[in-house]
C-alpha cells in the first residue's frame, strides 16, 4: 500500500507538470498585458515598459517559466500583480468558504443521491423510478444559476428561511454559517446529487443481475438485506468514481454559485484574477484545483481497495 | 456600529497614485486627507491646510492646521505633505503641469511650506483640489517615498478612518474603524470638505458580485447601503419600507466613444463626423439606462451643470436627425466598406449597452461593423495597441467617465491632441492643444469659459471623442437605520450615523 | 449462461429495440426536432429581427406584436429564444463533435499502442484536472469571445474524458479473442482499430456525445453568465438568460423562457442519450437473473 | 418419502407472446436421493431449479401452471415473506460458477453466518462456532484463515466448498446443485462430488443434481430425468436409463459421449515436421515504469513436435499453460526463449513485420464461439478477411469462402448473415472455415470445442477430423477433457505446472500412463468404468 502512494504520487507529478505547462502557455501566448492594468489610463509607453520591466515580464517566455516552477517548489507562488498580496496568503485566506462548501454539498449530495439511487434501482420502471430519474434529467438540464435565484427567491425572500448572501465562517459564528451554507449547497448539490443518483442507479442494477445477489436471495435474506448488504457496496465503486469526477463539475459550480450568493470563495477569486489578468493568482489557482481534483481522485483510488478487498495495488 | 456597504466594484489596488479605478480613490478619501477640497460650488476650499497665493500668482504657501496626525500616531509635517505631492506629480497630468513650471517646493516652517512657480498657472490649486482620478492625498514620508510606479505597502492616513489591514480581501471586503485622533475641520460638511465627522465605529465595504443578490440583501436588512442600484431594479425596492434610493452623485457620469485617429476610416474626420452623427444619445441611454428620470440627454462635453456647460454642434447627438446627414457624409466620402472594429466588452454591465446601440445605428448609415466581444481587461490591453485594426489594434470603443474628471478641460484626458502622447486613439490636435494651454494659463473665469466654448465647437467639429449623454445612479440604504448620508460626487461615510433599531 | 453471452455480445441484435424505446424519448426526440427546426428556419419562424433594437418598446410585456415581450434593449424575446437556439446548437454539436472525433483518433490510438499511451494519459489527465469552467473563462477572456473560442474552451476539457471511455473500451475489447484472430489472418494494425475496435465504441460514445452535447449547451450558459461568453448581438440561449438575470424579480419571464428551451434541449438530449443507452447496452437496461 | 415433487409445471417468457421455456414437467425427489437432471444446454434444466427456489428473473421468466410441493407444502402458492423463509432453512441451492455466486466484497465467514442471522436467533457465539463445523465438514483446512478470507482469495475448488457449506449450513431438506463443478478441473471436480455425497448421505438430503457431464451422472445419480428443448423426455434409475435407453433423444446424447477409450495413431503424411518447439519458455509480467508486477513462468522448457497430418493432444489442468503454449506458437506474444520452427524456419524472434508472411501459415480456432468472431462482421466478411489481407482478389476470396461453408457443412445462404444467427456449433464451424481460408499448414485449436455440448462437440470432431484427412492439416489440440483427446489426438503431451510431464502416442499415454500427474488425472475422469456409445459398462 505505501508503495502504491509513493507510486500514485508520482504519477500525479506529470500531470501536474502538464497542468502547469497548459496554463502557463495559455496566460502568457494569448493577449492581455497586466502592465496595462497595472499603469491604468493615463499611463505612457515607457511607465509601461517599465511595468513590465519589474514584473519580469520582458523575460524570455522559457526563463519566465522556469523561475515561476522554481519559485514554486521553494513554496513561493509570487505576488498578485493588482492587489500585491502573496499569492499564498490570497488564496489561503479564500480557500475555507470554498472547501466547507464542497464538503458539505458532497456529503449533502451522497446522503441524498444515493438512496434515491437505490430505490430507483430496486423499483426500476416503477413511478418511483421514473420520478427519481425524471429530478436527476432535471438537476443536469437547469443552469446553477437559475437554480440559485429560485432557491433564493423561494427560501430567502418568500419564506424568510435563511440569508439572501453572505458567508460567516464556523469558527466565529456557527448559527450563522450553517444558515448561509444551506442554500449555497443545495444549489450546488442539484447537479452533483443528479450525477450520483444516476450512476448509483445504474451501477447497482448491474450489481443486481450479478450471481451472488441470486446467491444472498437464495439464502433467503431480506431484500433490504440484499439491497445495502450485498449490493450496494459492489456497487460503489463507480459511484466513487463519479464523486472524483464530478468532482471537477463541483469546482464549476462553485465559480457561479459563489457569485450567485455572494461567498468569498476560490471560484470567484480565479473569475476575478482572470479577468484582471492576475497571471501569478490564475497560475497558482488553477494548478491548486487540479492538485485538489489530482488530490481527490487519488483518495478515491485507495477508497477503492477499501471497498473492494479485490483491488489490491 | 458598523455600516455594512456593497461598492460598486471590489478594491484590488490600494495606492490611490498608481491607478484611476474609482474604487481606489473612494477607499484612499476616507483614509487619506487632501490640503485643499472642492465644495459643491467647484470652489476650492482648505482642508489640512490654510493657503495663500502671492500677488504675482507665482508662490503658494500652505500652514497646515494644528493637531494633525497620522494613523499610527505620527505628527502630520510639511516634510510628508512634499513627498506626496512630488509623488503625485510623478503621475497626474495636472500634477505633471504644475511640475513642469515648479521653481521650488520647500518647507518654510514646522507646519507650512512654499509651492513657488517660474509662471503663474491658476490651475493650480485646482488640480490639487480635483477628486476625480489620481487626487493628491497626504501620506507620511516614509510611504510617499515609494517610487511612483511601484505600489505602497502600507495605508496610513490622516483622514476619518483607519484602514484595518487583517480584516482586508482583497476584492472582496474592505474594513474600516473610525480614526478616535481626527481632527475635524471647523466648516460645516460639504462635499469633500469640511468637517469629516465619523459616527460609526465601522463601516464594512463589501463587493456583490451580482446585483440582485445585493438588492435582496438590501430588502432582508443583510446590508445598510448600496452604493449605486441598476435603475431598471429600482422597483424592486420601491415598496421596501425602510429603504430609500437617491442619486447621490447627482453630477453624474458621461458615457463617450472613442474612435482611433490613427488608421482609416477614421483618420478622416469626415468619416468620423458621419459616424458621430449617426449616433444619437437618447437610443444610448435608454439601453443603458432605462427610466428616462435617471438620464439627461445633454450635448456638452463637460457635461450639462458644471461651469462649462456649453452645447455648440451637438444638436444631431441630441435631437437624433443625423442619420440623413450621416449616410450622405459617408457616401460623399472615402469610405471603403472595411469593417471598423468595435469593441465591446461583455463583462462590465454599464459597457455593454453602448456598443450594442453604436453598432446598430452605425450599421444604418452605411458602416460595415465588426463588432468584437472580449472581457474588460482585454479592452484595456487591445485599446493601447497602435496596430492596424486588422492586426489587433481596433477602431472605437466606450467608456464612461464621472462627470468631474472630464469637466475641467485640463483633466479631461480626451481631449489632449499630442499624438503617440495622447490618451488611446492618439489624436494629433495643435489647434486643441493651444487652446488647452491658453487655458491653462488664463488669468479669469471669462476667458476660460470662452475658451471652454470654443473647445466644445472644436470637439464637435473635429470630434476628438463623441459625448453620448450624461446619466446618474442611484444610491440606496435602509434609511431606517441610517441617517444623514449625503449627496458628494463619491460615496462619503463621515457624518452618517446609525441607528441600531 | 450461453444466452447471457448471447445478449451482452450483441448489443444491436435483440428485437426489443421498439419496445425499449418508450414513451419519453419519443416525445424527446420530437421536441428536439421542433426545436432544431426552429433553429434552421429561424428566419421564416421569428417574427422579428433578432437584434432589432426598439428603444420605445423597452422590457414591453408580452403582447401581439412582441409574443413573449422584450428585453432591456427593446428586442423582441421570441424572436431571440428562436434565433438563440442556432448558436446554443452549434456550440452543442460542434463541440460535441470535436471532442468525439478527436477524443475517438487519441483514445482509439492511445489505447493500442502502449507507447503513445503512457504520455497521451498523462497529457489527458492534466488537461482532465483543470476544471473546465475555469479552462473555459481562461480561454474565452484570453483569445476573445467568439462561437469558435466559445466551441473550443468548451471542447478541450471534454476530450479528455472521450479519450478516457474510448480507451477503456479499446483496452476491454483488444483482449477479445476475434481481434486475436484478425491478428493471426495478418490484419494491420490500424485495420484492426478502425473495423473491429472502433466499432465497439460507439454504443457507449453516443451516450457520452448526449452527455457533452447537454454540457456544452449548459457550459455556454454559464460562460456568459460569467461575462465570458458569446457576444449579446448573436442570441444564445445562455446569454439571453445572463442578460436577463437582472430582472430575474421584475421580468423573470425574460430569463423562464430561454431557460425552458434550455432544458427542454437538455432534457430531451439527455432523455435520447438514456435511451440510447438502453438499447445499445441492454446491461443497463432489464434486469437480469 | 417424498421432499419435492414437481407437478405440471410450466414456465413461460413474461411478455405479450409468453413462449413456453418450460413444458408440463413433473418429477421427484425423496429424502436421501440423488437425482441428476440432464440434457444439452439450453433444455430448461435451469429455469426448473429456478422456479424450485422461487428464484425466476423478475419481469422475465414466470410459472403458468403446475405445483411444486416442498414437503407437501405448494410454494407456487407461499408470499414472498414465507418463500423467503423457506429458502436455506428447508431449502438449499448450488450454483454452477463457484468465481461469481459468491459476494467478492464480503468475507466468507460472514456470508455463512449471515444465513444463520437471517433465520434463527443462535446466540452470536453459537453461531460462530457452527460455521467453523460446517466449515471442518466441507473438508477445509486452516478453517481460521478460511472464514476470515475474501473469495478472491480462495481456489475454486474451496469456494464451492464454501458454497456448499452455506447451503447446507441450516440442514435443509433439499439441496438442488446447478453444475456445481463444470468450472472446475477433473480433480477438484471428483473430491466436490465425492463431499456432496457424504453430507447427503450424513444429512438424508435430498439432492436434484443438474449438468450435461454424463460421467458425472453415471457416478453419483441413484435416478435420472433427462430434459430437451423445455420437456422431460426419460427418466428411470441410472442404470436403466444408461443402459436401456428407450428415446432417441436419449440414445443420441448418450453416443455423443466421447469414449477414453484411446484412438490409434494415424502414420503422418511426411518425414519433416510441420511445428518443432524446442525449450520453450514463456515469462509473464515483471518490468514495467514504477511497477514491478510479480512473474509467472507459465511454461517451462516445453519441446515438441508435430507432423503434417496428425494431431498433437495438450492436456492438463487449468493454468498449467496449455493457452500460453499455444499464443506462443502463433507468435501472439513474444517468448522469452526457446525456439518454434514452422516447416523448418525459426520465427521464434520475428517481429510483426517479419512475421506477416507466416501468420498464413499459422491458424488458430478459439475456445469461445460467441466472442471469436466479430459480431458487427457477416459471416463473409470474417472469412474474406485473411485471404484479402494476403492478396486474394475480393471475388476470388468470396467464392472461396462459398465453398469453405459447404465443406464445414452450412449452407452458402450464411454468408450474409451474422454471427450471432448462428449455434454455438455452427459459429465454431465458421471459425474453422475462417482458419482454413488461410490453407495453413498448422491449425491450432485451443479448447475448440470445450464450450459445447457433447452432441455439438461431436459433429465439430467429426469436421475437424474429416477435413484433416481431406487436406493433411498439422493439428495442436488444446483441451482439458481426456475423453476428447482419446477421440482425436494420435499424440498428446500431459503439462503440469508449465511442463510437460509426459509426452507419447495416445494409446500410451492414456492407456498405460507413466507419470504420477497423469495417472491422477485419468483417475479423476469420472463415469470411467460405463462405455456410454454402447450403453454398457466398459470391458475389463
Ligand atoms: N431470463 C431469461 N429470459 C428469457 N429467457 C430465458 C431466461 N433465462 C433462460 N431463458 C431461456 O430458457 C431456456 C432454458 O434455459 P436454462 O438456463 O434453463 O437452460 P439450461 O438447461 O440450464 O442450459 P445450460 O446447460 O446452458 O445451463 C433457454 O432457451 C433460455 O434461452
Ligand atoms: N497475460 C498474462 N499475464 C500474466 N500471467 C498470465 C497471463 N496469461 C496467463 N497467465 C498465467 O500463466 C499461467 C498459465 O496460463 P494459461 O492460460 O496458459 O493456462 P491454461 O492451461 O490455458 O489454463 P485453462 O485451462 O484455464 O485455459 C497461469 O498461471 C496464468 O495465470
Ligand atoms: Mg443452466
Ligand atoms: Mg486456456
Ligand atoms: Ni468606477
Amino acid at each position: 500500500m505505501p508503495i502504491f502512494l509513493v507510486r500514485r504520487f508520482l504519477a500525479a507529478i506529470p500531470v501536474l507538470l502538464t497542468v502547469a505547462v497548459f496554463v502557463f502557455l495559455l496566460l502568457r501566448l494569448t493577449p492581455g498585458d497586466p502592465a496595462a492594468i497595472i499603469a491604468g489610463d493615463m499611463a505612457t509607453p515607457e511607465q509601461l515598459e517599465r511595468i513590465r520591466a519589474t514584473l519580469g515580464l520582458d523575460q524570455p517566455i522559457i526563463v519566465q517559466f522556469g523561475t515561476w516552477i522554481v519559485d514554486i517548489l521553494r513554496g513561493d507562488f509570487g505576488t498578485s500583480l493588482i492587489s500585491r498580496q502573496p499569492v499564498l496568503n490570497l488564496v489561503t485566506d479564500r480557500m475555507w468558504p470554498t472547501i466547507w462548501i464542497g464538503l458539505i454539498t458532497i456529503a449533502l449530495s451522497v446522503i441524498i443521491a444515493v438512496p434515491m439511487g437505490v430505490l430507483a434501482a430496486w423499483k426500476q420502471g416503477s413511478w418511483i423510478d421514473h420520478l427519481v430519474m425524471t429530478f436527476s434529467v432535471l438537476g443536469f438540464s437547469v443552469p446553477v444559476f437559475v437554480t440559485g435565484y429560485l432557491l433564493i427567491t423561494l427560501f430567502a425572500l418568500d419564506l424568510q428561511l435563511f440569508p439572501v448572501q453572505g458567508y460567516t465562517p464556523p469558527s466565529q459564528d456557527f448559527g450563522s454559517f450553517a444558515a448561509r451554507v444551506v442554500l449555497p449547497s443545495f444549489t450546488l448539490a442539484s447537479i452533483y446529487i443528479a450525477l450520483i443518483a444516476r450512476m448509483t442507479r445504474a451501477s447497482l442494477l448491474n450489481v443486481l443481475g450479478e450471481d451472488y445477489v441470486r446467491t444472498a436471495r437464495a439464502k433467503g435474506l431480506t431484500e433490504r438485506r440484499v439491497l445495502f448488504r450485498h449490493a450496494l457496496r459492489n456497487a460503489a465503486v463507480p459511484v466513487m468514481t463519479v464523486i472524483g469526477t464530478g468532482f471537477a463539475l463541483l469546482i464549476s459550480g462553485v465559480v457561479v454559485t459563489e457569485s450567485v450568493f455572494n461567498i468569498p470563495g476560490l471560484g470567484r477569486l480565479t473569475v476575478d484574477s482572470i479577468f484582471a489578468r492576475d497571471y501569478p493568482v490564475i497560475q497558482a489557482l488553477i494548478l491548486l484545483t487540479a492538485g485538489i481534483y489530482v488530490l481527490v481522485n487519488l483518495l478515491i483510488d485507495i477508497s477503492y481497495s477499501f471497498l473492494d478487498p479485490r483491488i489490491r495495488y | 456600529q458598523t455600516i455594512t456597504a456593497v461598492m460598486h466594484s471590489g478594491l484590488r489596488v490600494l495606492d490611490p497614485v498608481i491607478t484611476t479605478a474609482h474604487i481606489t480613490r473612494d477607499n484612499a478619501s476616507m483614509i487619506f486627507d487632501t490640503l485643499v477640497s472642492l465644495n459643491s460650488d467647484f470652489e476650492v476650499v482648505p482642508q489640512m491646510a490654510e493657503y495663500e497665493v502671492s500677488e504675482d500668482g507665482l508662490t503658494y504657501t500652505f500652514t497646515l492646521r494644528d493637531g494633525l496626525t497620522w494613523h499610527d500616531g505620527g505628527e502630520v509635517t510639511p516634510a510628508d505633505c512634499i513627498a506626496s505631492m512630488k509623488r503625485w506629480m510623478e503621475r497626474d497630468g495636472g500634477g505633471q503641469m504644475i511640475a513642469d513650471k515648479m521653481e521650488s517646493l520647500e518647507a518654510t516652517g514646522d507646519n507650512s511650506f512654499e509651492l513657488v512657480l517660474t509662471e503663474p498657472f491658476p490651475y493650480t490649486l485646482t488640480a490639487m483640489a480635483k477628486v476625480s482620478g489620481l487626487a493628491l492625498f497626504m501620506m507620511p514620508e516614509r510611504i510617499a517615498s515609494t517610487p511612483s510606479d511601484q505600489a505602497i505597502e502600507e495605508l496610513i492616513g490622516s483622514g476619518p478612518f483607519k484602514f484595518v489591514q487583517e480584516e482586508f480581501q482583497p476584492g472582496v471586503r474592505v474594513v474600516f474603524e473610525k480614526f478616535e485622533d481626527y481632527v475635524v475641520t471647523p466648516e460645516p460638511a460639504d462635499w469633500f470638505s469640511g468637517a469629516k465627522e465619523v459616527l460609526v465605529d465601522r463601516v464594512e465595504w463589501v463587493t456583490m458580485p451580482d446585483a440582485q443578490t445585493a438588492i435582496n440583501a438590501l430588502v432582508n436588512g443583510e446590508i445598510d447601503y448600496m452604493e449605486s442600484v441598476p435603475v431598471d431594479l429600482l422597483p424592486l425596492l420601491e415598496t421596501v419600507e425602510g429603504v430609500e434610493t437617491q442619486v447621490l452623485n447627482d453630477l453624474g457620469s458621461v458615457t463617450i466613444g472613442r474612435m482611433n485617429f490613427l488608421h482609416p476610416p477614421f483618420d478622416d474626420p469626415q468619416i468620423r463626423r458621419a459616424a458621430m452623427m449617426a449616433l444619437n444619445q437618447e437610443d444610448v441611454l435608454t439601453a443603458l439606462i432605462g427610466n428616462p428620470e435617471y438620464y439627461q440627454v445633454c450635448g456638452a462635453i463637460f457635461g450639462c451643470g458644471t461651469p462649462y456647460e456649453f452645447t455648440d454642434g451637438s444638436e444631431t447627438l441630441t435631437t437624433g436627425d443625423g442619420v440623413e446627414q450621416a449616410t450622405q457624409l459617408l457616401e460623399e466620402s472615402d469610405y471603403d466598406g472595411t469593417p471598423i472594429v468595435l469593441m465591446q466588452p461583455t463583462d462590465v454591465v454599464t459597457l455593454t449597452a453602448q456598443p450594442i446601440v453604436a453598432a446598430q445605428a452605425l450599421r444604418n448609415v452605411g458602416f460595415n461593423v465588426d463588432m468584437q466581444p472580449m472581457d474588460w481587461q482585454t479592452l484595456v490591453t487591445r485599446r493601447a495597441s497602435q496596430a492596424a485594426p486588422s492586426d489587433g489594434g481596433w477602431n472605437i470603443f466606450f467608456t464612461n467617465w464621472v462627470v468631474p474628471e472630464v469637466s475641467n478641460p485640463l483633466a479631461n484626458v480626451m481631449l489632449n491632441g499630442r499624438g503617440d502622447e495622447a490618451w488611446f486613439g492618439w489624436p494629433t490636435d495643435e489647434e486643441m492643444n493651444q487652446m488647452l494651454a491658453d487655458f491653462g494659463a488664463a488669468e479669469d473665469e471669462e476667458t476660460r469659459k470662452s475658451l471652454a466654448e470654443q473647445m466644445q465647437a472644436h470637439v464637435m467639429e473635429n470630434v476628438n471623442y463623441v459625448h453620448l449623454g450624461q446619466y446618474f445612479s442611484p444610491a440606496a440604504w435602509r434609511s431606517d437605520v441610517l441617517s444623514g448620508v449625503e449627496t458628494a460626487p463619491f460615496p462619503v461615510f463621515w457624518g452618517v450615523s446609525k441607528d441600531e433599531g | 449462461m450461453a444466452d447471457k453471452l448471447i445478449r451482452g455480445a450483441f448489443p444491436l441484435s435483440t428485437g426489443k429495440l421498439a419496445a425499449r424505446v418508450g414513451f419519453a424519448p419519443t416525445v424527446s426526440a420530437i421536441v428536439l426536432l421542433l426545436i432544431v427546426l426552429g433553429a434552421i428556419f429561424a428566419p421564416y419562424v421569428a417574427p422579428h429581427d433578432p437584434i432589432m433594437q426598439d428603444p420605445t418598446a423597452r422590457l414591453a410585456a408580452p403582447s401581439a406584436e412582441y409574443p413573449l415581450g422584450t428585453d432591456n434593449y427593446g428586442r423582441d424575446l421570441l424572436s431571440r429564444v428562436i434565433y438563440g437556439a442556432r448558436v446554443s446548437l452549434i456550440i452543442g454539436i460542434g463541440a460535441t463533435l470535436f471532442a468525439v472525433v478527436l477524443g475517438l483518433t487519441i483514445g482509439l490510438v492511445s489505447g493500442f499502442f502502449r507507447l503513445a499511451d503512457a504520455i497521451v494519459m498523462r497529457i489527458m489527465d492534466g488537461l482532465m484536472a483543470i476544471p473546465s469552467v475555469l479552462l473555459a473563462i481562461a480561454i474565452v477572456s484570453l483569445m476573445g469571445a467568439s462561437i469558435w473560442t466559445v466551441m473550443a474552451a468548451i471542447t478541450i476539457p471534454e476530450i479528455p474524458r472521450v479519450v478516457r471511455l474510448v480507451r477503456s473500451i479499446v483496452l476491454s475489447a483488444r483482449e477479445e479473442p476475434y481481434v486475436e484472430a484478425a491478428l493471426s489472418l495478418g490484419t494491420s494494425m490500424p485495420r484492426i482499430l478502425w473495423r473491429h475496435l472502433m466499432p465497439n465504441t460507439f454504443a457507449p460514445l453516443t451516450v457520452q456525445a448526449t452527455y457533452v452535447c447537454a454540457s456544452a449547451i449548459l457550459t455556454e450558459a454559464i460562460l456568459s453568465f460569467l461575462g465570458a461568453g458569446v457576444s449579446t448581438e448573436t442570441p444564445t440561449w445562455g446569454n439571453i438568460m445572463a442578460e436577463a438575470r437582472l430582472y430575474f424579480q421584475l421580468k423573470p419571464s425574460l430569463i423562464l423562457w430561454p431557460g425552458l428551451a434550455l432544458s427542454l434541449c437538455i432534457l430531451s438530449i439527455n432523455l435520447l442519450g438514456d435511451a440510447a443507452r438502453d438499447v445499445l447496452d441492454p446491461r443497463m437496461g432489464k434486469r437480469e437473473a | 418419502m417424498t421432499v419435492l415433487s414437481v407437478e405440471n409445471l410450466t414456465v413461460a417468457i413474461d411478455d405479450a407472446k409468453g413462449a413456453e421455456v418450460v413444458r408440463g414437467i413433473s418429477l421427484e425427489i425423496a429424502a436421501g436421493e440423488t437425482v441428476c437432471l440432464v440434457g444439452e444446454s439450453g433444455s430448461g434444466k435451469s429455469v426448473t431449479s429456478l422456479a424450485a427456489m422461487g428464484l425466476l428473473p423478475k419481469g422475465s421468466l414466470k410459472t403458468t401452471s403446475g405445483r411444486i410441493l416442498l414437503d407437501g407444502e405448494d410454494l407456487l402458492t407461499l408470499r414472498p415473506n414465507e418463500l423467503r423463509e423457506r429458502r436455506a432453512t428447508r431449502m438449499s441451492m448450488i450454483f454452477q460458477e463457484p468465481m461469481t455466486a459468491l459476494n467478492p466484497v464480503m468475507k466468507v465467514g460472514d456470508q455463512i453466518l449471515e444465513v444463520l442471522t437471517a433465520h434463527t436467533r443462535m446466540p452470536s457465539s453459537e453461531a460462530e462456532a457452527k460455521v467453523t463445523d460446517i466449515l471442518g465438514q466441507v473438508g477445509l483446512p486452516d478453517i481460521e484463515r478460511m472464514a476470515s478470507s475474501y473469495p478472491h482469495q480462495l481456489s475454486g475448488g474451496q469456494r464451492q466448498r464454501i458454497m456448499i457449506a452455506m447451503a447446507l449450513v441450516l440442514e435443509p431438506r433439499l439441496l438442488i446443485a446447478d453444475e456445481p463443478t463444470t468450472a472446475l478441473d477433473v480433480t477438484t471436480q471428483k473430491q466436490i462430488l465425492k463431499l456432496i455425497k457424504d453430507l447427503q448421505t450424513g444429512h438424508g438430503t435430498a439432492v436434484l443434481f443438474i449438468t450435461h457431464d454424463m460421467g458425472v451422472v453415471a457416478e453419483i445419480a441413484d435416478r435420472v430425468y433427462v430434459m430437451n428443448q423445455g420437456a422431460l423426455v426419460e427418466d428411470g434409475p441410472v442404470r436403466d436409463v444408461m443402459s436401456n435407453p428407450t428415446k432417441d433423444y436419449t440414445r443420441k446424447l448418450l453416443s455423443s459421449v466421447p469414449s477414453l477409450d484411446p484412438r490409434a495413431p494415424r502414420p503422418p503424411r511426411s518425414k519433416k515436421p510441420t511445428l518443432v518447439v524446442s525449450d520453450l519458455n514463456k515469462v509473464y509480467g515483471g518490468g514495467g515504469f514504477l511497477k514491478r508486477g510479480a512473474e509467472t513462468h507459465a511454461v517451462k522448457d516445453v519441446s515438441l513436435e508435430l507432423m503434417s497430418g496428425r494431431t498433437l493432444g495438450v492436456v492438463g489442468e487449468s493454468g498449467s499453460g496449455k493457452s500460453t503454449l499455444a499464443r506462443c506458437v502463433m507468435r501472439m506474444i513474444d517468448i522469452t526463449s526457446g525456439g518454434v520452427k514452422i516447416g523448418g524456419q525459426e520465427i521464434g524472434q520475428f517481429g510483426r513485420r517479419a512475421m506477416h508472411p507466416y501468420r498464413k501459415r499459422l491458424q488458430m480456432v478459439f475456445q469461445d464461439p460467441y466472442r471469436s468472431l466479430n459480431p458487427r462482421l457477416t459471416v463473409e466478411q470474417s472469412i474474406v478477411e485473411g485471404p484479402v489481407n494476403y492478396g486474394m482478389p475480393r471475388k476470388e476470396a468470396r467464392a472461396k469462402a462459398a465453398e469453405l461453408l459447404d465443406l464445414v457443412g452450412l449452407p452458402t445462404n450464411a454468408l450474409g448473415r451474422y454471427p450471432h444467427m448462428f449455434s454455438g456449433g455452427q459459429r465454431q464451424r465458421i471459425a474453422v472455415a475462417r482458419a482454413l481460408a488461410m490453407e495453413p499448414e498448422l491449425l491450432v485449436a485451443d479448447e475448440a470445442v470445450s464450450a459445447l455440448d457433447v452432441s455439438v462437440q461431436a459433429q465439430v470432431l467429426d469436421l475437424l477430423d474429416e477435413i484433416q484427412d481431406r487436406t493433411g492439416i498439422a493439428i495442436l489440440f488444446i483441451t482439458h477433457d481426456l475423453r476428447v483427446a482419446a477421440q482425436v489426438c494420435d499424440e498428446v503431451a500431459v503439462m503440469h505446472r508449465g511442463r510437460v510431464v509426459e509426452m507419447g502416442t495416445t494409446r500410451d499415454v492414456l492407456g498405460n500412463p507413466q507419470h504420477e500427474y497423469t495417472q491422477s488425472l485419468l483417475a479423476a475422469a469420472p463415469g470411467r468404468d460405463w462405455d456410454f456409445a454402447n450403453f454398457r459398462p466398459v470391458a475389463a
